[in-house]
């Protein structure tokens, strides 16, 4: 499965910054109210956050708040017919929707005591941790284009961009991040 | 009045200037005119004169809320044209270049009109057909405009990025050779010096606060300096028309935007045209006195802050670093903002307000100095004879309900 | 750059909205009954006041919600931010 | 040595590394620390530049942001020239090439000073009352000659190599100005915890500090106190300090604009850094310490070279260790040029003599000078000076109780000092919209109430002196108070002579006297007709003069005369600072589909659609954009194609009421539509206008695809959303953008059935299961595919709809199977001609917002007994329902050879005179391969009734005459849909 960022070496400042791109995954927008939302968590294997900007994750399946009634799931890649079958299966009498949109974006990471320094070079939230600590995610936006943002580790941002926008996102985070490279 | 002149100046030199009368009076406001118009700007005052001049009408007063030319008349980015696509708009707008090419004699006050010609860029296949059918609908409507090719372009603009390469290639283009710019101010001093010559009264510091009115008639106005009564009221106070016609107790299909523009220090004779690119979202030009004046679009949300916001400063500037790669180490020296009522249709309002008595010039959006004497010519005969003029017949507030809209905007893909 | 509190993230500049213009605008209906100059007022006329106004705006790089705004158009403050069904908050 | 006027001790220049620079090709020698104008004074150059109107010969006046007079230009290679810096803030490098600007042929003899001599017949304004006879002459001499004499610099030339960057930042105290009150509220926001910003627009943090020389601080001198100071803050994870940086822009909601210059002091910067940041900071308490401007006293002739501010001179001699000038007069009507002169004369400067205006000074510092034996003469002032290009004499008369001046003196000098007091730099917190307040005993405005969270300490609050800056809890001796302060010009008796007030643009105060004569009261008609304050550092030190002579000469309080407004930027800003990384590629992102490689390697040449780049056509070697079109187009027609159509908008709406959403929302009726069927869709906006169209698929009773055009993707989906969330909240549905998930592969001709078999699972392709209109699911290339049978060619057409990480892979077996049918690739252009010739509008350049269904010949679509929908209501309204529409119609050219202009004009007549309205215009216009000739696509005023007739489309060669038609030019009944 080919993904967008295919063939983009990381981006490596040792000891102060890294872009990587991430590989494929299986994705789905869940929109849904709470109560279907809980039952969609305990059939997809990760809680859907009631939080806003929250998302709850295990090493293979993440669930991000996006709206108060959407939800970005991310699981394993080649899960999306048992995925959407548990889900349907689940919430058969609950009105909700389930898209499968794994192709819809490309993902990457940046990380390192820099990250969010570069990251500040295209997009105004505040990403101090005491602002914008682990476990926070939100939809927002880098220079011109629509990221999802979250900062899965302590050091370390996941962004999942529209797919067609993945080449400029790269480009924009290779640009910004020169200034990075002279210690 | 003491025409101005090389010999005035000369004679004046002579004695240090000494002699120069006021360029207007400073009269205080009587208690009742013929027609009162609210709003000092530029559409307000060449409708005083226009009424003077044209109609004898010059028990006028011009009423402004501080000082003459402080709107969007000593605002914008100074650009007059008359490139415009349905019938309607061309045969307004051409009179009023028409009109601001003779505007200094007409005056006796040097507008310093240029018209180096004005360029509208094609960035893609499909601008170049749009382009293509404007030019066609200018001749019909018997207007100068040609169509350039990129090599034209690059020769007429030599700093221009034309290179296949650039993000937004240029494709082509036309140009308007009579479009050009004038001295804001000017045009603004030079309607009041010659209004008030013709016996109008232009009062500042004059806020209008209120309506008086004969039964269902609007009969006057209540300003800080007094009532006024009036036989004719007519409003011309762009930015402020909405509030005026609450005050009235009617509404507009206007909303009020924030329009930036930006300067630059001034630089040696660097571009000689006009050029305005839709797909990078700018429009430039140099000003006499060296200034490279830029204009972009508007801010996104309802404003009468008069003041700009800082993601269409960046988008302006860096769409014109896009057109001219050279100028990125240029600053930028000086920013302000207009407001901007805008129509649906982007198409002027003139003609009669829904309240008896009062007269409304308003709507022009982004393109409202350029088209300041045929806006005071048309709206001076509106108010004198109680009819729309020819040219503004399909101007009127009851477009709205018909749905007979002139979507320029539309039409163009371009803002006014 | 505004910042205003979208009642779901928090606090966002203004990149991240749109203003939908004026609110409690109710959409005239059915179409037979509704008289031209009703349809045009809905259509064209806004209140465009110089001072508060009662506005939409959407967070559409963000919760992707439409919501109320109260903000005052000559200082840009934003007096109260309400959900799209509540009433006008108090505010002048 | 670095100069004859370098002092061999003190300042803050490293002696030991001499830079050379060049100023107008001559060689000069400075020091590590030097500005161009420090190192230009140490070289006794004071000559520096020509003011624009007069060109008259200027000097450096200040040491700061505000020097109206010192503007160069830096060249530092192709691409890299940048005018009118100002020499006061140019950090000076080894290699250094600077320039003067505005003089032909030299700064030393400008023939353009002409202008000085015609000075009394070319007063402010002038330009209004003349050049305009006779008629013409305007355009083709007067103006061409003013544009040629006006200007500063010259602009670059060739692309700037350089880079520009931005960063947003937050903080809950951004410090603005790290001078002593700066640096002291930095501290304490620090101490607090609090993320602190603090920027100074100097190379080095300190402010006044920097030129400190009497005060010491806890026991030390200024600038052992300030190292320590900056030490401790440095220490500081949560602080960040910020030289070269200034704070220019302050908006809305606390948000600060800064404008770092990260590499121009750098001789040889690292190419990874960018020129300049922009930095945007929202702060939650922003602090500004901006300090305060030296304010020029207004007499005769006090514009030459030699002639400067005297706290100026005090910091070059101070920070730079350079002496201005051998002897000194100094025009004291504030101490501080008292201490000035103290300075100077210690360092062994002649201090020929100090002229007050006051009748009085019993300040600590004048005590002081006169104990220190310097000559002072009390009531007195400057009404005249001479020197060319240097001042060599001031002539001092004495103010008489009736303010007349008597009895001149010449007095010898190679500098005049001058003082007015200090004007507070309320800049920014007159952009955070506060308010200001006049203070009489400073004859300047300081700030008032604030509407953001925003207070001013030190200078900028009229709050002078190190202890008030520093606070209580700093102990601060010899600090002495320091009185004074004058506005207006000085008097005189010599009615000619010319008074600057605004030196760069030559305004003087009998030019402001004039425009009061004029009528021009309010202080921005002023402004506006004599120009004072709009140069380059936008009256930093004119504006209060200017105020002070209009309240004079017309008879009111400086208050009442009010103030001009205070606009951003403070200083100058770069473009490239403000674009940032928004450049080239980086300006507008660039959007391409899983088949664009594809595309790439068989040589398409695209075309941008939006963001997008989409394959135009597929030229073959030899073959030109016509020749490929009219193959991709027989081609298509006689047997297949495959058009990558992924960049179509297309968005997946579920839930109970998905049907009674489209029906509300779209003009068609979607109820009775069954699943597995589509339907074609157009979408008006309130006022009745086609806005977007699309093909419509249900894939449930819950579940429908909906596809946009390429364009109202984003825009469609927003209206939905709009609606759901607003208008009918009642309807329970929920909509996902799918746009970027599917890769639609159109496969259309004849063998498009015979193509897609062999590749297709799940899925009957055989005429009778699966229809025209309609949609199925199954695997495709052994990938799960949404199929759809449409056409937008008139053919028998599918398109492939599999997720769009496989969309190459698929494509590339499609192509396989296409190759065998001798099909071929086809890009837009063949896809618009295919659809024109069958009458399919695009929306866009069939409409363009103007154009109601019915104008399209598309009522049918209109779902027949619909009480309503988006726009319904707009359709009845008088002028949308009367006759007399323009009406989609086919134009066929009598000359079956010429293709007409897309978007020629229409009209009944071969020769209409000018102004007579267009019947309509062409939409579409291209050569049919099909029909073997050209066809075009016209909205045109009862275009329906006219099919027939014969119209004309002018052209600049002669009017082409047409003949009006239908439409469908192809197929008109459709058979080849089936194949």
């Amino acid at each position: 499965m080919a993904d967008a960022l295919e063939g983009r070496a990381p981006i490596v400042w040792p000891d102060r910054l890294r872009v990587a791109a991430l590989p494929p995954q299986a994705r789905f927008v869940f929109r849904g109210d709470a109560e279907a939302a809980a039952r969609a968590g305990d059939a997809f294997g990760a809680t859907l956050p009631m939080t806003p900007c929250r998302a709850a994750a295990d090493d293979a399946r993440a669930a991000l708040w996006l709206g108060p009634d959407e939800w970005l799931l991310l699981a394993p890649p080649g899960t999306e017919d048992g995925t959407a079958r548990d889900i349907a299966a689940a919430l058969a009498d609950l009105p909700h929707a389930l898209a499968c949109v794994s192709d819809r974006h490309a993902a990457l990471t940046v990380s390192g005591p820099r990250a969010e320094t570069l990251l500040a070079a295209g997009c105004a939230l505040d990403l101090d941790p005491r602002a914008f600590p682990q476990g926070m995610c939100t939809r927002s936006l880098l220079a011109k284009a629509e990221i999802v943002l979250w900062r899965h580790q302590p050091a370390s941002f996941r962004l999942e961009v529209r797919r067609s926008f993945a080449a400029y996102v790269w480009d924009f985070l290779a640009e910004a991040a020169r200034e990075h490279a002279s210690a | 009045m003491t025409r101005y002149s090389l010999w005035s100046l000369l004679r004046e030199g002579l004695t240090g200037h000494r002699g120069w009368p006021k360029a207007w009076r400073d009269p205080a406001p009587r208690p009742s005119y013929d027609v009162v118009i609210v709003g000092g700007g530029g559409h307000g005052l060449a409708t005083a004169f226009y009424l003077a001049r044209n109609h004898g009408i010059r028990n006028v007063a011009v009423l402004e809320r501080g000082w003459i030319g402080q709107g969007n008349s000593g605002r914008n980015t100074t650009v007059i044209r008359s490139n415009y696509f349905f019938p309607e708009s061309a045969a307004f707008y051409e009179f009023a270049l028409r009109l601001y090419e003779t505007s200094a004699r007409e005056l006796n006050f040097n507008t310093m009109v240029s018209q180096r010609g004005l360029i509208t860029l094609s960035h893609s296949r499909h601008d170049l057909e749009g382009a293509r059918r404007w030019v066609n609908a200018m001749h019909l409507n018997g207007i100068d405009s040609e169509m350039l090719t990129t090599a034209d372009i690059a020769r007429m603009v030599p700093d221009l990025d034309c290179s296949p390469g650039a993000r937004h290639p240029i494709h082509g283009g036309f140009m308007q050779r009579r479009g050009g710019i004038a001295r804001h101010d000017a045009v603004v001093w030079g309607y009041a010096r010659a209004a008030d010559a013709l016996g109008v009264d232009i009062i500042q510091n004059c806020e209008v606060t209120g309506f008086v009115f004969d039964g269902p008639r609007a009969a006057g106005v209540q300003t800080s300096r007094g009532t006024i009564m009036a036989g004719r009221i007519g409003l011309a106070a762009a930015g402020h028309q909405s509030v005026l016609a609450g005050m009235a107790g009617f509404r507009l299909p206007l909303t009020t935007y924030a329009l930036q523009a930006f300067v630059s220090e001034p630089l040696k004779p660097w571009l000689d045209k006009v050029v305005i690119s839709p797909a990078t979202g700018v429009y430039a030009s140099q000003s006499d006195k060296g200034e490279i004046v830029l204009g972009g679009a508007l801010d996104l949300y309802p404003s009468y802050a008069q003041r700009g916001n800082l993601p269409v400063a960046e988008h302006v500037m860096s769409g014109f670093l896009e057109l001219f790669p050279s100028m990125a180490r240029v600053r930028f020296l000086r920013q302000w903002a207009g407001m901007t009522d805008v129509v649906h249709d982007s198409s002027p309002i003139i003609g009669a307000a829904p309240v008896e008595g009062i007269w409304l010039n308003c709507g022009w959006g982004t393109g409202g100095f350029k088209a300041i004497p045929a806006g005071g010519w048309t709206f001076a005969h509106t108010i004198a004879n109680q009819a729309p003029h020819p040219l503004v017949e399909g101007f009127g507030l009851d477009r709205f309900a018909r749905g007979a809209l002139i979507d320029e905007a539309a039409a163009s893909g371009i803002a006014h | 750059m505004l910042l205003i509190a979208c009642p779901h993230c928090g606090p966002r500049d203004e990149a991240e909205f749109v203003c939908g213009g004026q609110t409690h605008i109710a959409r005239p209906g059915p179409p037979e009954t509704t008289s031209d100059a009703q349809w045009a007022r809905y259509l064209f006329e806004r209140d465009n006041p110089k001072g508060l106004h009662l506005e939409r705006w959407l967070h559409r790089h963000g919760c992707g919600q439409w919501f109320n705004v109260a903000r005052d158009t000559l200082t840009h403050e934003v007096k109260a931010v309400y959900g799209l069904l509540d009433t006008r908050p108090d505010v002048t | 040595m670095t100069g004859a006027f370098r002092t061999t001790t003190g300042g803050r220049i490293d002696r030991a590394r001499p830079l050379s620079f060049r100023f107008d090709g001559r060689a000069f020698t400075g020091c590590a620390g030097d500005t161009l104008a420090s190192a230009l004074l140490a070289n006794g150059v004071h000559l520096a530049g020509r003011s624009f109107k007069y060109h008259r010969p200027r000097g450096i006046l200040a040491a700061g942001a505000e020097e109206p007079n010192a503007l160069v230009g830096i060249d530092r290679g192709p691409g890299r020239y940048a005018p009118n810096l100002r020499a006061t803030q140019v950090e000076i490098h080894d290699g250094l090439v600077a320039e003067s600007q505005n003089r032909t042929p030299s700064l030393r003899f400008d023939i353009a000073a002409l202008a000085d001599f015609a000075a009394p017949l070319i007063p402010a304004g002038f330009y209004y009352k003349t050049f305009m006879q006779p008629a013409g002459w305007w355009a083709k001499l007067y103006e061409p000659r003013i544009r040629a004499a006006a200007g500063l610099g010259r602009a670059p030339r060739g692309a700037d190599p350089d880079r520009y960057t931005q960063r947003y930042a937050h903080c809950e105290t951004l410090v603005v100005g790290a001078g002593p009150a700066g640096i002291a509220a930095a501290r304490a926001a620090a101490a607090r915890g609090d993320r602190v910003i603090l920027c100074d627009e100097q190379a080095e943090p300190g402010g006044s500090l920097l030129a400190e020389t009497r005060a010491r601080i806890d026991g030390l001198c200024a600038q052992d106190w300030l190292a320590a100071a900056l030490a401790e803050l440095a220490a500081e994870p949560r602080v960040t300090i910020l030289p070269r940086t200034t704070a220019f822009g302050y908006f809305a909601q606390n948000f600060v604009a800064l404008a770092e210059r990260v590499t121009d002091h750098l001789a040889v910067p690292d190419p990874n850094l960018p020129r300049e940041r922009l930095w945007q900071v929202r702060a939650r308490e922003v602090v500004l310490a901006t300090g305060a401007i030296e304010r020029p006293l207004v007499f005769p002739e006090n514009d030459r070279p030699g002639i400067m501010l005297a706290d100026s001179a005090r910091t070059y001699l101070a920070r730079y260790g350079v002496k201005p000038g051998c002897r000194a007069l100094v025009l004291a009507a504030h101490d501080d040029a008292y201490g000035a002169a103290l300075d100077l004369a210690a360092a062994g400067m002649e201090i020929a003599l100090i002229v007050d205006p006051r009748p009085a000074a019993d300040g600590e510092l004048p005590r002081r000078a006169m104990a220190a034996g310097l000559p002072v003469r009390m009531s007195a002032t400057v009404v005249g000076t001479r020197g060319r290009l240097r001042v060599h004499e001031a002539h001092v008369g004495t103010i008489g109780a009736d303010g007349g001046v008597r009895g001149v003196d010449v007095v010898s000098c190679d500098t005049l000092l001058m003082s007015g007091g200090w004007t507070p730099s309320v800049h920014l917190h007159s952009q955070a919209r506060g308010k200001l307040a006049f203070r009489a005993d400073l004859q300047a405005f300081v700030p008032g109430a604030t509407p953001q969270a925003c207070r001013s300490v030190g200078a900028c609050a009229g709050e002078f002196g190190l202890q008030a800056a520093l606070g209580p809890a700093t102990r601060v001796e010899d600090d002495p108070v320091r009185e004074g302060g004058f506005a207006g010009a000085l008097p005189h008796d010599r009615p000619r002579a010319r008074a600057f007030v605004d030196f760069q643009n030559d305004v003087t105060a009998k030019d402001l006297t004039l425009a009061l004569r004029e009528g021009f009261r309010s202080i921005e008609h002023v402004k506006r007709y004599t120009t004072n304050g709009m140069a380059t550092d936008q009256g930093k030190t004119s504006n209060i003069n200017a105020l002070a002579i209009v309240a004079a000469a017309s008879g009111r309080a400086i208050p009442e005369v009010g103030l001009t407004s205070f606009r951003q930027p403070y200083t100058p800003v770069t473009f490239g600072a403000f674009a940032g990384t928004s450049r080239g590629e980086l300006f507008d992102p660039v959007r391409t589909t899983p088949i664009h490689g594809w595309a790439v390697a068989q040589g398409a040449i695209f075309e941008d659609v939006g963001q997008w780049k989409r394959a135009h056509h597929f030229p073959r070697p030899g073959e030109d954009m016509h020749a490929a079109v009219r193959r991709e187009c027989a081609a298509v027609r006689a047997r297949a194609g495959i058009f990558d159509a992924s960049t179509l908008g297309k968005i997946e709406v579920v839930g109970r009421d998905a049907a009674e959403f489209l029906e509300r929302l779209y003009v068609n009726s979607w109820k009775k539509l069954e699943p597995g069927r589509c339907r074609y869709g157009i979408l008006l906006n309130e006022a009745g206008f086609v806005i977007d169209d699309g093909v419509i698929g249900r894939l449930a009773p819950d579940r429908f695809h909906v596809t946009t055009t390429t364009g109202g993707a984003a825009r469609v989906l927003s209206m939905m959303e709009d609606y759901v969330q607003t208008e009918w909240p009642d309807l329970q549905i929920w909509l996902t953008s799918t746009t970027e998930q599917w890769a639609v592969i159109a496969v259309q001709g004849p063998k498009a059935r015979e193509i897609l078999a062999p590749l297709t699972e799940g899925i009957d392709l055989s005429r009778d299961a699966f229809a025209h209109m309609a949609v199925r699911e199954g695997r495709v290339a052994g990938v799960p595919a949404r199929l759809f049978r449409v056409s937008f060619t008139g053919e028998l057409g599918f398109e492939v709809n599999v997720p769009a990480g496989q969309g190459r892979a698929v494509w590339e077996a499609i192509w396989e199977q296409a190759r065998r049918h001798d099909a071929v690739a086809y890009g837009t252009e063949t896809m618009h001609v295919l659809r024109a010739e069958k009458g399919y509008i695009i929306v866009g350049q069939e409409t363009d917002g103007t154009v109601v269904p019915d104008d399209l010949g598309l009522g049918w679509a209109i779902g027949k007994g619909k009480r309503d929908f988006v726009g319904k209501r707009s359709l009845s309204r008088p002028d949308i329902a009367a006759p007399g529409r323009k009406q989609l119609v086919g134009l066929l050219s009598a000359d079956p050879g010429h293709v007409l202009d897309e978007g020629a004009q229409i009209v009944a007549m071969r020769d209409p005179p000018p102004g007579t309205p267009a019947l309509g215009h062409v939409t579409s216009s291209y050569w049919s391969a099909t029909l073997g000739r050209s066809i075009a696509l016209a909205l045109v005023a009862d275009g329906r009734a006219r099919h027939g007739q014969t119209l004309f489309a002018p052209m600049p060669g002669g009017a082409v005459p047409v003949a009006v038609t239908g439409p469908v030019f192809h197929d008109p009944e459709g058979r080849s849909l089936d194949g």
